[in-house]
């Protein structure tokens, strides 16, 4: 069960365009599996962002001098992610988590190939530590705009079999998209299955890629959350059931991990047609 | 509305339970908390059970309901907003049926009292939905979501117009189980709220739920469109606490006798204190959920405290005092 | 509507002028900046002078005066609330005679245009103030505040009655100068502010603003009364953007042609940019004042460089762009 | 002229109930006059915090290392003092001033008593020192409800001829209100003046006090404000004018100071009967 801790910065370091926090988290590291996220708080009592924002977990650490530590990793985009990488040490803060359902995990020694764009690659550092320590074999394809932007390349290549960069603009790696690489990957790991965590037009080809060879993909989705617990509605996304009929799915707490292939990616922004108590004739307020 | 003898600021040590009788009388309704949760801002009850006991809170109010399951409206759902947030989620729902079923079923079991927010497109489904819960035994109450569009009157919504506000409320009231008092949820994007009160009152609502969000937009400066899937959307927090406070106060003094459910932007326990002065006779707190997901139960513990401090033995003497006539004065002012 | 074939966003280095046409008009008035004060926030303009030069946005909009001197209401006249405040000023003022001989001679001395902003308790109280300011040479525009509770029914406030609205407003027309664009200023405490922005049109309005403070409440928790001496209050600050967005957008939809002044918690260039890209010809900043004594310039310069940015050649190329149909995309989406 | 600048906080130190900041303020320290305050923004960006705090300018360096500063001194009474109370050396912190009237100082080198309440006499120290280099005798008065809310004592011993102290629970001084006092040290000193500043029920009683004497008592007021620079009418209060008008001032440009015998402090909070452009029957909006 997710719960609520006041915790405190214990270190903000910048990593390329990134800024990486640790914290402080009660009982969250302990809990946490790779894929969960947490929701922080913005600001203190004069603070008029009132929503939280949702992070990846990317590492725990149960037993540190400080009791249980997790690690987020921000990309400043607006006022929120400014406010927290604006932090310093022993600044408190306010986190709920762990949440969301976790990456499913393969019983079996099998292939694993991760694909991560930008901070995505976050979301994947426990997932790569998990895959390994179960005898999997993980092969990482990080991509971003420029290389700034890649994070974790260093550290993946501890437990990975292989990591290919690709940049926007070359920078570094191979100049192109994740997509560009990623068949060649797979053929070379002989994969077994994908998982992905990214912007969401990376997931949709990603997952475009995964099934075009027959594979299973698990996408990690970012939808805009007001309550990231499942009370508001508002992180839905068209997703098809094991009945074969679409649903508007809540991202917090049946995601933020989608199988590839049960998303309806092209149509995510509308209901579509047919949908589960869809009555496109009639509009409602709130 | 009762009037205290106010006594002195007792502060308060921390650790003991304050000594206030929290009980709320909402028409026929004694609920062992004046503070409930909002319609559409604590789902079903079940994800908040984990951040703190439903049971020990006045209610869950259940995100509206409507007869048949709805998809509810094309994402983005929501914009940040100054002190505030914007959502045209379109009540997406399971419908009334599996509802009760499954949602309504957990509540019960679980012990929780459970105010049922119920909407509808036509006079006819608010009365089919009313119908379908008189057969379930344990509600609280009902709330009647006039904020939806009429289907049938170009889509001019319910609480807008007098008229259509009070034929939803007198059809639902005459539907419903007679011992389950009637709540009509009053929108405040009107010229005179306490016409519209004062008119489903007289249509039979039993109570007042005050306010709804208030019709906003923003729009996205990246893709110069507006932000919302839904274009509008309902503004709430406490950016629109100050026009909900307004609207307790216009109705309580209008209706002295009203049962009012207050909401808007209730963060803290005198958040709540503001409602309660102004008149309302019990709580809501809907968007601060989203903010602290304990909130209800922190708004509780807070509010007993701050009635302890202001000398009150019971909520009950509190709603309304800020309309005391002027001579009654309060001596508990702080000294410098 | 211009609509504008958007070019790919530009980073704007800081330290040029961006190269947008900055001219706003509204009505027949072509002013040098779409960034104005708003009645109440800016005083007469003669204290902002000291932190930014007044002459460089579009026009000082003055307090509303009326005919006489007025002292207004009783203190406290304010409460901060969640981003946002609450004020009851009560319209103080020095009364249109002394305000012309003074304030407003002041105001012309300096340059500075002016947008008078008159009020009235009484249609016949505004044409007279309407009267003696025709005499005047140099204003830019009279912006008529009907927020006014009309003395000849029961204090119901002008702007919440289409015909009471109506009635000022043609009057005002019929008595000012031909050449001065009167503005109705329009209150969103309405159930159809659509529907009063079209009476006011009607009736000879060449402008609308859009919108005044919101009607609030505060309660103080020590004193356990309403925090303002005038009890309510109007609810101002960037709490209420949404509100206005909205307000601009729907009356844009219905007016296609009509020039709008856009208002309602404006503290940033983005934040002008909303109310532009909804329809909104022209803004005022009005509480941001209170925090930044030179918002109004700095809103200019940071809307400047958002329209650059977005590729818009003018502001007018922007005005109402968000209204633009489904298919005519913006083509400079970021990509990641 | 007031000037908007963004200084940076070097120190806050605590002083029995009081925080004392001291902040880099452009050229505000080189401007400011006894009895003048600034207005302090509270909160970052996603502050919902919108209107600024009014603080008295305790004292000014204006040739610091870091150029000019100046102190405040805070007591925490809601979101925004608590606010500054937490700040810690080098934040950001915007400031408008220095604003509003100062004292009126003597030509000549006459007898002055000083009343202050809580923490108004840190908008006496930079009074006490201009008196006293024109040669003035200073004698000051300190009350307060308890010892740890006395700001100031020993410093303004140093200048002062006489310091007396009270307390409302006798913690320190004497047992009493600052009025039990007072005259007595009116009439020890041989005052010509009094300058006061404290809660507005102790300014209406040292104003009474020195009426009854003769002299003329110049008040430092507290009145809510929205804006502070003079544009928004809200702080307001009853003042008699040299025509005998009464008339609805604003405290933030005619004022802080004000003569003790102008302002109707019974009729704060009320527009008296008889005010210049009263019109009691008729009720306006904003
Ligand atoms: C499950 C999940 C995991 C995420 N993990 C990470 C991560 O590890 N590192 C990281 O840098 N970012 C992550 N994000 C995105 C991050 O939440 C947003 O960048 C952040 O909320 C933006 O806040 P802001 O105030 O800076 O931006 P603003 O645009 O000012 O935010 C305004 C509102 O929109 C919401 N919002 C804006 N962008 C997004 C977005 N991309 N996703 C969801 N909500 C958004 C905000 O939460 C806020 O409510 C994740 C999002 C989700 C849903
Ligand atoms: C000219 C002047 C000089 C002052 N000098 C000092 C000083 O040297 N040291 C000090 O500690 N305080 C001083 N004050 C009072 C100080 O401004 C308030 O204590 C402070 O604004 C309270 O803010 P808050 O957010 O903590 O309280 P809140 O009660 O949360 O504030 C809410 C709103 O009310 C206003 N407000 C509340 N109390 C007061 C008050 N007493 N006076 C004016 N506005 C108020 C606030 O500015 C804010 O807008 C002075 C006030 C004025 C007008
Ligand atoms: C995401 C969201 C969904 C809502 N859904 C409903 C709803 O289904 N029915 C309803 O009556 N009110 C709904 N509301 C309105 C709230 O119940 C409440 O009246 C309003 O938000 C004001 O209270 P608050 O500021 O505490 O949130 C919703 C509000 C939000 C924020
Ligand atoms: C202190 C104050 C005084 C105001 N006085 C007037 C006024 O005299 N006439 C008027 O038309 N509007 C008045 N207004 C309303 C503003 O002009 C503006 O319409 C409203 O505040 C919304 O804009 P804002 O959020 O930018 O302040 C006043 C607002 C404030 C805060
Ligand atoms: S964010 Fe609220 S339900 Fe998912
Ligand atoms: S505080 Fe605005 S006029 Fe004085």
């Amino acid at each position: 069960m997710p719960i609520q801790t006041r915790g405190e910065v214990l270190d903000v370091k910048r990593a390329g365009a990134y800024h990486v926090l640790t914290l402080t988290a009660g009982s969250i590291p302990d809990q946490a599996r790779p894929g969960q996220f947490v929701a922080v708080a913005i600001g203190g009592g004069e603070s008029g962002l009132l929503l939280r924002r949702a992070f990846a977990i990317h590492r725990v650490n149960s037993r540190g001098v400080y009791g249980g530590t997790l690690e987020i990793v921000v990309s400043v985009h607006g006022e929120g992610t400014a406010w927290l990488a604006d932090r310093r040490r022993h600044d408190p803060i306010d986190v709920v988590g762990p949440l969301g359902r976790p990456f499913s995990i393969p019983r079996d020694p099998i292939n694993c190939v991760l694909v991560a764009g930008g901070y995505g690659s976050a979301a994947l550092a426990m997932l790569v530590e998990e895959l390994h320590s179960r005898g999997c074999r993980v092969d990482l394809v990080l991509g971003a705009a420029t290389e700034d932007k890649l994070f974790g390349v260093l550290d993946s290549k501890r437990l990975a079999s292989t990591v290919t960069v690709t940049t926007d603009d070359g920078s570094t790696g191979l100049q192109g998209r994740v997509t560009d690489v990623l068949s060649d990957v797979i053929n070379r790991s002989a994969a077994d299955v994908i998982y992905a965590c990214g912007p969401m037009k990376m997931l949709q080809a990603v997952a475009g890629v995964a099934s075009s060879h027959g594979l299973m993909s698990q996408c990690a989705v970012e939808e805009s959350m007001a309550c990231g617990i499942g009370v508001c509605m508002t992180c839905v996304l068209p997703v098809i059931g094991d009945d074969g009929v679409t649903r508007m799915v809540r991202s917090c707490v049946e995601g933020p991990i989608f199988r590839g292939d049960r998303v309806r990616w092209s149509d995510i922004g509308t209901v579509p047609v047919g949908t589960y108590g869809s009555t496109p004739l009639v509009e409602e307020t709130s | 509305m009762t009037r205290a003898v106010v006594r002195q600021h007792v502060p308060s040590k921390p650790e003991r339970e304050p000594n206030v009788d929290m009980t709320a009388r909402l028409a026929s309704l004694a609920l062992p908390s004046p503070v409930l949760t909002a319609s559409g801002c604590s789902g079903f009850g079940s994800e908040l059970d984990g951040f703190f006991d439903i049971t020990r809170i006045g209610a869950i109010v259940t995100k509206s309901v409507m007869w048949s399951p709805r998809s509810g409206r094309a994402t983005p759902r929501m914009a940040e907003t100054p002190s505030g947030m914007l959502n045209s989620i379109g009540l997406q729902g399971p419908g009334v049926q599996a509802f009760v079923q499954k949602d309504l079923a957990w509540l019960m079991e679980r012990g929780a009292r459970a105010v049922v927010s119920i909407a509808g497109g036509s006079v006819e489904e608010y009365v089919r939905v009313t119908k379908f819960l008189r057969e379930v035994k344990g509600i609280s109450a009902l709330e009647v979501n006039i904020s939806c569009p009429n289907v049938e009157n170009r889509g001019q919504v319910f609480a807008c117009d007098a008229r259509a506000a009070s034929e939803v409320v007198s059809a639902v009231r005459r539907a419903a189980d007679p011992a389950v008092p009637v709540f009509a949820k009053l929108s405040p994007d009107v010229t005179d709220i306490v016409a519209i009160a004062d008119s489903v009152v007289r249509a039979g609502a039993d109570g007042l739920s005050v306010i709804n969000t208030l019709l906003g937009m923003v729009i996205d400066t990246d893709r110069m469109r507006p932000a919302l899937g839904g274009i509008t959307g309902g503004l709430s927090g406490p950016a629109i606490r100050p026009v909900a406070v307004r609207c307790v106060w216009q109705i309580r003094q209008a209706l002295p006798d009203v049962p009012i459910l207050g909401m808007g932007g209730i963060r803290t326990g005198l958040d709540a204190l503001q409602f309660i002065l102004a008149g309302a006779n019990a709580v809501s707190v809907g968007t601060s959920v989203f903010n602290d997901p304990s909130a209800p139960i922190r708004v509780h513990r807070e509010l007993a405290k701050a009635l302890e401090e202001r000398g009150f033995g019971s909520v009950e003497e509190a709603v309304s005092f800020a309309h005391r006539p002027e001579g009654y004065e309060y001596e508990g002012e702080p000294v410098e």
